[in-house]
């Protein structure tokens, strides 16, 4: 079967992602990242689901995609909140705390 | 009713109520001392009268002690060994040790008592007059009890710890009645360098103890039931335990540091003479006759180890001779370039002492300790007689050249104690010191030290010399100075603070004058002694005569060992009783016999039983196969007129020679010839060989004068005050210096740096890892990321 | 494919035991409620909220003390996916305990910032109720659910101010390292289901032992990081001191106790039950992970002028402490030990933790600061609560007979139990850091007792009667938990559940 | 047992009754200061009566055992147990505790250093009472760790708080230290405790099987305690908290930290590094005794550098418990006694050297030893007591000081069976060098601030013709409350000279007391 090919896949996505979150300075650039990798383990489950033909992937597919729903709301949230107060969503500019 | 009074007094002498209860010599002045501290003040004599009499006390219990002991030796057959009368009760125990506090009465400890208490009578009561009036009167008369109390608890120290209590507590009392001006920095630092420098030594002392201690204490336990501590003990397995030479050499040598400090040997004598910065009693008790023979004692004391350690009588020469010796030159060259009185007769005393260590170092065990005994009388009589002067004449100076001169019309007394003490410190026959010293050089050339026999000669010439000068500066000539009634802030003496100052302003003023009866009679009386105390020892006039010898020495002789398990109970150590007297193995005379044919130690040892001539040898040589030796096997040099004669006329010469010196040196103003015939007496007897007078000045000016003795002499002097003194507080000095640059550095820097250092360390490393925390999201995204990438790839290096 | 229709067609709805997931249904319940109150009360009177929600958790309460009396053993729901055992009992406890102290906390806080009160509520109740489903979870599934679950209300309690710059960068940040953290542990969770073909964690153990493929070590250190970023361990730490400056005190001290507290149960369930197979991996790792977190977070807090900034990473150093026995937890029998030291400091560190949280926001209060200057000679005006910060902090700092040192004494009592030579160097790194943290948190007892108060103000402290009773109930605690340690350690004896270490 | 085992409530609340009066000061305003003062005073008190129906009841006999036992349930999780028991050793040790605070408590009543707040700074004083007598009874390990701790926090304040200019970094110093080995010397507790198969705290215990243990882990277990102790004692090099610690201390503080204590470290090596881990000890003996020694004369050359009166106190700590550590490291029960002993000495004489350099300091406002002088002719009696003590502390014979320090430097001539005599008998003779420094700097302490005439600025005569006779009239503030000691100061004081004089004279009151607890130890040793 395929399996490999997903895994493959699944994995570029991750590390498309992850270099999203670490290089992009846009709050809303990051999201979208985070939501990559996200997806990229629904491939996984799935595609691990389908090769082992049990449901467990699925429900847990199911699972993250709902919550990364609620995640994204919560976390546009936040930008906008952010966007009011500094009108920018900059996340360089969200420094103001460090050492 | 004659014959029942003689019974009374024969049952009195032979109870030995006095000799069991010897301990309590120490404690009636110590406790006298506690009375004083509390009570002193509110007292109507301010606490002296306390003073006075627990030394009288004392006194009476030493004299009663020292009549039964005499009892004792009379009543025993000859060559006996009388047991000494030892009491020990235990004082404490740690670690399986058992450490004992008792007394340990011989003829030693009793001759040695007698005098300690004897003098320190005579200089209370000599001080009342003397410090009347001082602000510190009450606590003068406290350390001056405490003192004797220390001295006499060391003299009748059943054991060395106890020994050392008696030891320090001296110790801490000069520092105190050194320092009794401490108003004065000088006198403070005085105190301070006495203390210091005898507390140096006491290094020796510690560390002999243990070592002797260690060495010893499995030996004594075992043959005699005592501690390693014990007196007996340590002499007995000195001399018949087989002591590893190592420790016992290096025991030996350690305590013998010890009474260099003490005693103010060479080279720790530096701080004698800075110690008479003391008030006057002080120093004639404590730096002539007590104090400063502790050292002389515990070799006297301990002979027995001393005697293996150093190997007395094995060779011709050893450290106790050596360091004995060159004392004796080295402090009379001193003497003579000395212009305070205090300092001649200080460095005279540190000389006599030198003579009694090389006795002890060459065998002459008797005369030392009976020159101990001459020597206290007379040297306290000088010092009392310099205090007298400065008390009533030079208005507390002792200044000799500046404010004395001419007194013997002033003080009659005064002078006539002063010249027999002189007299006898010179050694002239009859005086006591002819006993003692003559016995002593005799003794030491006989026994085979030809040289320091010789050393002993040539100090006995500077002795007579330099007194003869002191004598002269101080009694003829005319008034100077202060004695002339000058006045004179000029001069930085002590007393000069103290109150006494204004109640003698007076008689400052009317000119000097004879002192009281409270500072004459103590003079009269040890005057008395300086002229008759020999005759306890006359050896001159044979053996009848040699009293000293009969009742002090100890015989040395082999003592049969009872049964171990008995030891305890028929030593009397550990229980209450005194000692009963063992049975004998050989009884023998300890008379003179020459030492070079001392059998074989192992002949000896194989007959010792019957032959009383072996057994005889045995003590000192070698050990006793059974049995017991407490003192070693000494000889006496057969008294032989010409030698005294001899070294008599090698005084008289000094004194005459010093006394021609002096006068042309001191009163060159009127002429020379006449003034000398006209001015002296005894130099009006001795013009009959002085004839020659340009022939004789011309030597003495020219040579010997300018020559040979003030050169040297100034030289010694230099070299001692520049760099035995220097040296000595040098060390003081560099170890402040050390001490500083230690803290500074090391301390602070290095040690408290690196404690402090380490706090840095903690906050620097925050601060490096500041740049972590930089408030930028993705940053830590990546550190995120960038960690848990790393753990994956190291741990599945790892793990496949 | 058509096994699995079959499969969802014979599905019969499981038997629920209602006993045991009563708390959590209790909570769920007090959530509506407040939120429905929220709607129709006025707001003079919407405290009553405050009221309502210490209520619910109080009430929540109850069914644990039934749960932990009942003798039943534990309580396996849903074929073993939702477990009630002690261990969750007591979490469970601790739970419920903190998050009614929090309320405590933060009822005047809230009442006197000009905020939603009803939302606020809301959230901190269903971060509870994550929490109490994450201590009985024992399926990858529900232990990601909860996980979120406790995790998104925080995310929007730690931006709560919304005016507040600092608040919202604080919420932000929570939020994007949160969900990229759990995004990577994800992907570390879909690998073990790849692997073990289920996500029961009792499965996983089965397959995750033996030698140990890249997949599995790369799984297992994912899963790891995504619970080492919840409980602060450095280097995934960094989030907590600018989230924790940031976000309302109340809320920091929240996130400091209860969901450090909740990831640390998160983690504890995982390596115990799902992974102990793999301990190779994972003990090296936390390993690192805790002399990392307990030397950085000490050094960093060394150098902290802000208070709440200082107990951030004071806490991050205590969260190291916590960790430290588990690098050794599958070493020899140690395991039970290991688990009992970590619910002992658990517990302890609670009662301290919210208490110095409890002084800071009385504190703060008087001088509107959160400098540690500001406690200057607190003691000479305020002796009872500069008495009381004093004990908090020497707590912290673990000296007897204070609560602090029976967590850190069990900790190394753990650590040194496995008797390996890793594990008695980690205790002396231990040590070495638990003098250094005297460093910060004797400053501050210096400021309070030998420093002159700031500006001169020594007008006395006005402590509100919740704050009061919150300081009361984690003062009595610290010291009790102190003197009879006993107490701690036998809630950590019992919590002792059975785990795949062979027992 | 059951001998040793009635009455065992007495050390209970012997050690816990100045908590009672703690709790009773909590409810006393803080405006009331007499009646703190009163309360506090009959605390401690109360306290010392407890302590002396101890001695009444301790049977001397039986010195060598553990007496009034009691054990009870403490933590049974971890198999610790309230464990207490009083021998030869702790009990001089537990009763020179009481008498310290009691005297303390005295001197405080006018002697409250700024800034006052007399509830808090008594407060602090039981419950460091409470801690260290518990230290002494304590026969559990982490029952002695526990009350090892409590003493840190209230010195902490103390010096941190009623302290010196200095007293902030002092008082960190002094904690960072002492926390830093108490926390490795857990760890060697806990591994000690697993090494011995993990049964049991109990020191009867450990010291029964802590021999098994392999020689090499013993040596690390025990470099664990060492540090613990020996910062505690405080041993070359760690001592450098010490000089800071008291100088900057009140002089209560200065006091308990001299008098007891420094002796928690000693009291530990003896109790429980030394017995539980015989071998390790007989590795470590020499290095021990090394330090010591180092300890002796770097202490004297640190005394010799100091200006400060109270400093100079405080460096001769070091050199004194240097003596004490020499006759521990010789693991002799004759060097332990001495080691016991002069723990004892110590306490009294630096004890009493702190309250006169307190007293000073309050008179003259300066411990400047340059600046002081002729103290004997201003204050006579503070003068004569500073050379009482000095006397006492250079180890003159007939005062306690002796009995510490010569029996220790006999003992170092002859150390256990096995040591190397060679090594020990050089830190013998350095030793009794160390003594003529100790002379050396106590002396010239003495000399330059006793002997001479009071400075001009203290109102000595040379500021004015007549003297100070009418120094009112010319009163600069300073010299106006110059004057002798008071009555407090006697009460406070007199017990501590009688002790110093009758243990100089009566050593065996407590050697008889000491040795066979001592010999009970050194019997583990193989001694």
């Amino acid at each position: 079967m395929l399996v490999n090919q997903f895994l493959i896949l699944a994995a570029v996505l991750f590390c498309i992602g992850v270099y999203g979150v670490i290089a992009r300075r846009n709050a809303v650039m990051v999201l979208m990242s985070i939501e990559l990798i996200l997806n990229s383990v629904n491939i996984n489950f799935l595609a691990f689901a389908l090769r082992n033909g049990s449901i467990d992937g699925h429900v847990f597919a199911l699972y993250i995609i709902a919550i990364a729903a609620a995640e994204v709301g919560v976390g546009l949230a936040l930008v906008l909140l952010v966007y009011r107060n500094r009108k920018s969503i900059a996340l360089d500019e969200l420094s103001e705390m460090k050492g | 009713m004659f014959a029942e009074a003689s019974t009374v007094a024969h049952e009195a002498l032979s109870s030995g109520w006095f000799l069991e209860h010897a301990f309590l010599i120490p404690i009636i002045p110590a406790v006298a001392f506690a009375l004083i501290i509390f009570f002193g003040k509110k007292l109507p004599m301010k606490g002296s009268e306390l003073g006075v009499l627990s030394m009288i006390g004392s006194l009476v219990f030493a004299v009663g002690a020292a009549l039964q002991w005499i009892h004792r030796v009379n009543g025993a057959g000859e060559g006996q060994f009388i047991d000494p009368v030892i009491r020990s009760w235990t004082w404490w125990n740690s670690g399986g040790f058992h450490f004992g506090i008792g007394q340990h009465i011989d003829g030693l400890s009793l001759t040695i008592l007698v005098v300690v208490a004897f003098i320190s009578s005579l200089v209370q009561i000599y001080s009342l007059e003397y410090l009347r009036g001082d602000r510190r009167y009450t606590h003068f008369f406290a350390s001056l009890t405490l003192f004797s109390a220390g001295m006499l608890n060391m003299v009748v120290a059943e054991n060395m710890i106890q020994l050392i209590l008696g030891w320090e507590i001296m110790g801490l009392c000069s520092f105190m009645l050194i320092g009794h001006w401490w108003e004065e920095g000088a006198n403070s630092r005085a105190a301070l360098k006495a203390f210091f420098t005898t507390r140096t030594g006491d290094i020796g002392l510690l560390v002999g103890t243990s070592v002797l201690f260690f060495s010893a204490n499995s030996w004594t336990q075992e043959h005699l039931g005592v501690s390693g501590f014990s007196i007996r003990g340590l002499s007995a397995w000195a001399l018949t335990g087989n002591p590893g030479h190592a420790a016992i050499t290096v025991g030996a040598v350690a305590l013998f540091i010890a009474c260099i400090g003490k005693s103010g040997q060479f080279p720790l004598h530096t701080w004698l003479p800075d110690a008479m910065a003391g008030p006057t009693p002080v120093s004639s008790l404590l730096h002539s006759s007590t104090m400063v023979v502790a050292g002389v004692f515990l070799v006297a004391r301990l002979y027995p180890v001393f005697f293996k350690g150093m190997n007395i009588l094995g060779s011709g020469v050893n450290l106790i001779t050596v360091i004995g010796g060159i004392t004796i030159v080295v402090a009379a060259a001193l003497a003579f370039v000395q212009t305070d009185i205090k300092k001649v007769l200080a460095y005279s005393t540190v000389s006599q002492l030198g003579y009694m260590m090389m006795g002890l170092g060459a065998g002459a065990w008797m005369p030392a300790v009976f020159h101990i005994f001459t020597h206290a009388f007379f040297k306290a009589c000088l010092f009392l007689a310099a205090g007298s002067i400065s008390h009533s004449a030079s208005h507390h100076s002792f200044e000799m050249k500046k404010d004395m001169g001419g007194l013997r019309k002033f003080m009659p007394i005064t002078f006539t104690t002063w010249i027999i003490s002189t007299l006898a410190l010179c050694g002239v026959f009859p005086f006591a010191g002819f006993f003692s010293k003559d016995e002593i050089i005799d003794n030491v050339g006989h026994n085979g030290y030809t040289v320091f026999m010789v050393v002993g000669l040539v100090g006995a010439f500077m002795t007579a010399a330099y007194m003869t000068r002191a004598t002269y500066l101080t009694f003829f000539g005319e008034p100077r100075g202060a004695s002339a009634g000058e006045s004179h802030d000029d001069h930085g003496d002590a007393h000069a603070t103290h109150d006494t100052h204004d109640t003698h302003d007076a008689q400052a003023h009317h000119g000097p004058h004879e002192s009281n009866l409270l500072i004459t009679v103590p003079l009269m009386i040890l005057a008395t002694l300086a002229l008759g105390a020999g005759l306890f020892n006359a050896t001159p006039f044979g053996e009848s005569w040699e009293r000293m010898t009969k009742w002090v020495e100890p015989r040395s002789v082999v003592v049969a060992d009872m049964a171990h398990a008995s030891v305890g109970e028929t030593r009397g150590v550990r229980t209450d009783d005194t000692v009963a007297p063992p049975m004998m193995m050989s009884s023998t005379p300890t008379a003179t016999a020459s030492g070079e044919e001392t059998p074989v130690g192992g002949e000896a040892l194989t007959t010792a039983s019957e032959s009383s001539a072996h057994a005889e040898s045995v003590c000192g040589t070698s050990a006793p196969e059974m049995g017991t030796c407490y003192a070693p096997q000494l000889h006496h040099a057969p008294f032989k007129w010409p030698k005294a004669a001899m070294s008599v006329v090698i005084v008289l010469l000094g004194m005459l020679i010093s006394w021609l010196i002096s006068v042309q040196m001191y009163t060159k103003k009127a002429g020379f010839f006449v003034g000398l015939t006209s001015r002296n007496k005894l130099l009006a007897l001795g013009y009959g060989f002085l004839v020659n007078k340009y022939y004789l000045d011309h030597l003495y000016e020219k040579v010997i004068v300018h020559g040979i003795a003030h050169p040297i002499a100034k030289a010694a002097y230099w070299v001692n005050q520049n760099i035995l003194d220097g040296i000595i507080n040098g060390v003081g000095l560099v170890t402040r210096r050390v001490a500083g640059w230690v803290y500074r550095n090391v301390d602070q820097r290095v040690v408290d740096g690196a404690v402090n250092g380490s706090g840095a360390v903690a906050r620097g490393t925050g601060n490096a890892l500041r740049p972590v925390q930089s408030g930028k999201v993705s940053q830590y995204g990546a550190l995120l990321f960038a960690a848990a990438a790393v753990a994956g790839l190291v741990l599945i290096i790892v793990n496949t | 494919m058509l096994s699995t229709l079959f499969a969802v067609a014979n599905w019969v709805s499981p038997a629920v035991d209602y006993h045991a997931i009563a708390p959590e249904i209790i909570v769920a319940v007090g959530i509506c409620v407040v939120l429905l109150a929220d709607l129709f009360i006025a707001d003079r009177s919407k405290w009553l909220l405050s009221t309502v929600a210490g209520f619910t958790l109080l009430g929540a309460f109850i069914p644990v003390l039934t749960l932990a009396l009942s003798d039943v053993g534990p309580r396996s729901l849903f074929d073993g996916r939702y477990v009630i055992d002690d261990f969750s009992i007591v979490m469970k406890g601790l739970f419920l305990l903190s998050a009614y102290v929090i309320v405590l906390l933060s009822t005047t806080h809230i009442e006197e910032g000009d905020y939603y009160q009803g939302e606020y509520w809301v959230l901190m109740l269903s971060s509870i109720l994550g929490m109490l489903m994450m201590t009985s979870s024992r399926d990858l599934v529900s232990i990601f659910v909860a996980l979120e679950f406790l995790s998104i209300p925080a995310y929007m309690l730690a931006a709560w101010r919304k005016r507040d710059a600092k608040s919202n960068e604080a919420g932000v940040k929570y939020f994007l390292l949160g969900v990229f953290a759990s995004a990577v542990m994800l992907y570390g969770m879909s690998l073990l289901y790849g692997v073990a073909n289920s996500t029961l964690l009792s499965d996983l153990a089965a397959e995750i032992s033996g030698e140990l493929t890249a997949i599995r070590v790369l799984a297992v250190v994912f899963v790891v990081v995504g619970f080492a970023f919840k409980v602060s361990a450095v280097p995934f730490h960094t989030w907590a001191p600018d989230t924790y400056e940031g976000a309302p005190t109340p809320v920091t001290a929240f996130l400091s106790v209860a969901s450090k507290a909740a990831g640390f149960v998160a983690l504890v369930t995982v390596l115990y039950v799902a992974v102990p197979g793999a301990s190779d991996v994972w003990q090296p790792l936390i390993w690192v992970l805790a002399a990392l977190t307990m030397t950085v977070g000490n050094v960093m807090a060394l150098r902290q002028t802000n208070i709440v900034r200082m107990l951030a990473y004071s806490s991050i150093a205590q969260g190291g402490f916590i960790l430290m026995p588990l690098a050794v937890a599958a070493e020899g029998n140690s395991s039970a030990a290991v688990l009992r030291s970590v619910v002992t400091y658990l517990i302890v560190y609670a009662a301290t933790n919210l208490g110095m949280f409890g002084i800071i926001l009385a504190v703060s209060r008087k001088t509107r600061s959160g400098e540690v200057a500001s406690f200057g000679g607190l003691f000479s005006y305020a002796p009872g609560i500069g008495a009381l910060a004093t004990i908090f902090l020497a707590s912290l700092a673990g000296i007897p007979p204070l609560g602090g040192w029976i967590g850190k004494f069990s900790a190394f009592q753990a650590v040194l139990e496995a008797g390996t030579t890793w594990g008695y160097v980690l205790a002396v790194i231990g040590a070495v850091n638990s003098v250094i943290a005297f460093g910060y948190y004797g400053n501050v007892m210096r400021e309070m007792w030998m420093r002159p108060v700031p500006n001169g103000d020594t007008s006395p402290i006005a402590t509100p009667a919740p704050l009061k009773l919150a300081l009361g109930i984690t003062g009595i605690a610290t010291l009790a938990l102190g003197i009879l340690p006993g107490v701690a350690l036998h809630f950590g004896d019992i919590a002792v559940f059975t785990s795949a270490f062979g027992g | 047992m059951d001998i040793l085992r009635d009455h065992n409530w007495v050390l209970s609340v012997g050690t816990f009754l100045p908590l009672a009066g703690v709790l009773v000061m909590l409810f006393i305003p803080k405006a009331e200061e007499q009646l703190q003062k009163a309360v506090a005073l009959i605390t401690a008190l109360a306290t010392l009566g407890v302590g002396v129906y101890t001695l009444t009841l301790f049977n001397y006999d039986r010195a060598g055992e553990m007496q009034f036992v009691a054990q009870t349930n403490w933590i049974s999780v971890i198999k610790s147990t309230y464990y207490i028991g009083i021998d030869g050793i702790s009990l001089p040790l537990y009763i020179l505790s009481m008498v310290i605070t009691v005297l303390v408590m005295i001197y405080s009543w006018d002697h409250i250093p700024s800034p006052g707040n007399p509830k808090a700074f008594l407060m602090l004083m039981l419950v460091l009472q409470t801690g260290m007598a518990g230290t002494f009874i304590s026969q559990d390990l982490i029952l002695f760790f526990v009350f090892f701790e409590l003493v840190l926090l209230p010195m902490y304040f103390m010096i941190g708080v009623w302290g010196g200019e200095n007293r902030q970094y002092a008082s960190l110093k002094f904690f960072l230290y002492t926390m830093f080995g108490s926390a490795l010397m857990l760890v060697a507790f806990l591994a000690l405790f697993f090494k011995t198969g993990a049964e049991s705290f109990a020191i009867p215990y450990l010291v029964e099987h802590g021999g098994a243990i392999a020689k090499n882990t013993q040596v690390w277990i025990f470099a664990g305690m060492f540090i613990g102790f020996a910062v505690k004692v405080p041993m070359f090099p760690f001592h450098t908290w010490l000089p800071d610690a008291h100088t900057q201390a009140p002089t209560q503080g200065s006091v308990i930290l001299a008098a007891v204590l420094l002796k928690l470290g000693t009291y530990g090596f003896i109790r429980i590094a030394i017995p539980m881990l015989p071998h390790a000890a007989r590795e470590w003996a020499p290095y021990i005794g090394l330090l010591a020694v180092i300890g002796i004369i770097y202490g004297a050359l640190g005394c010799l550098a100091q200006t400060d009166m109270k400093r100079l106190i405080a460096f001769s700590s070091v050199a004194h418990m240097g003596f004490v550590m020499l006759g521990i490291s010789t693991l002799t029960s004759f060097g332990m006694n001495a080691a016991v002993f002069g723990m004892v000495a110590h306490g009294l004489i630096t004890g009493m050297l702190f309250f006169v350099a307190g007293s000073v300091k309050e008179r003259y406002h300066t411990l400047e030893i340059a600046r002081l002088g002729g103290m004997l002719k201003q204050v006579p009696h503070l003068g004569w007591i500073l050379g009482f003590c000095v006397m006492a502390s250079l180890g003159l014979p007939g005062l306690a000081g002796f009995w510490g320090e010569f029996p220790a430097i006999l003992s170092a001539y002859s150390p256990l069976h096995g040591l190397s005599e060679g090594t020990f008998r050089v830190f013998m003779v350095i030793a009794a060098m160390g003594t003529v420094l100790a002379a050396a700097y106590l002396l010239w302490l003495f000399q330059r601030t006793a002997f001479g005439e009071p400075k001009p600025e203290f109102g000595g005569p040379s500021s004015d013709s007549h003297g100070q006779h009418d120094h009112a009239s010319h009163d600069d503030a300073h010299h106006s409350d110059i004057h002798d000691v008071t009555v407090y100061e006697w009460v406070a004081w007199t017990p501590l000279l009688i002790g110093i004089v009758v243990f100089g004279v009566m050593p065996n009151l407590l050697f008889k007391l000491i040795d066979p607890a001592v010999a009970a130890i050194v019997s583990h040793i193989g001694g």
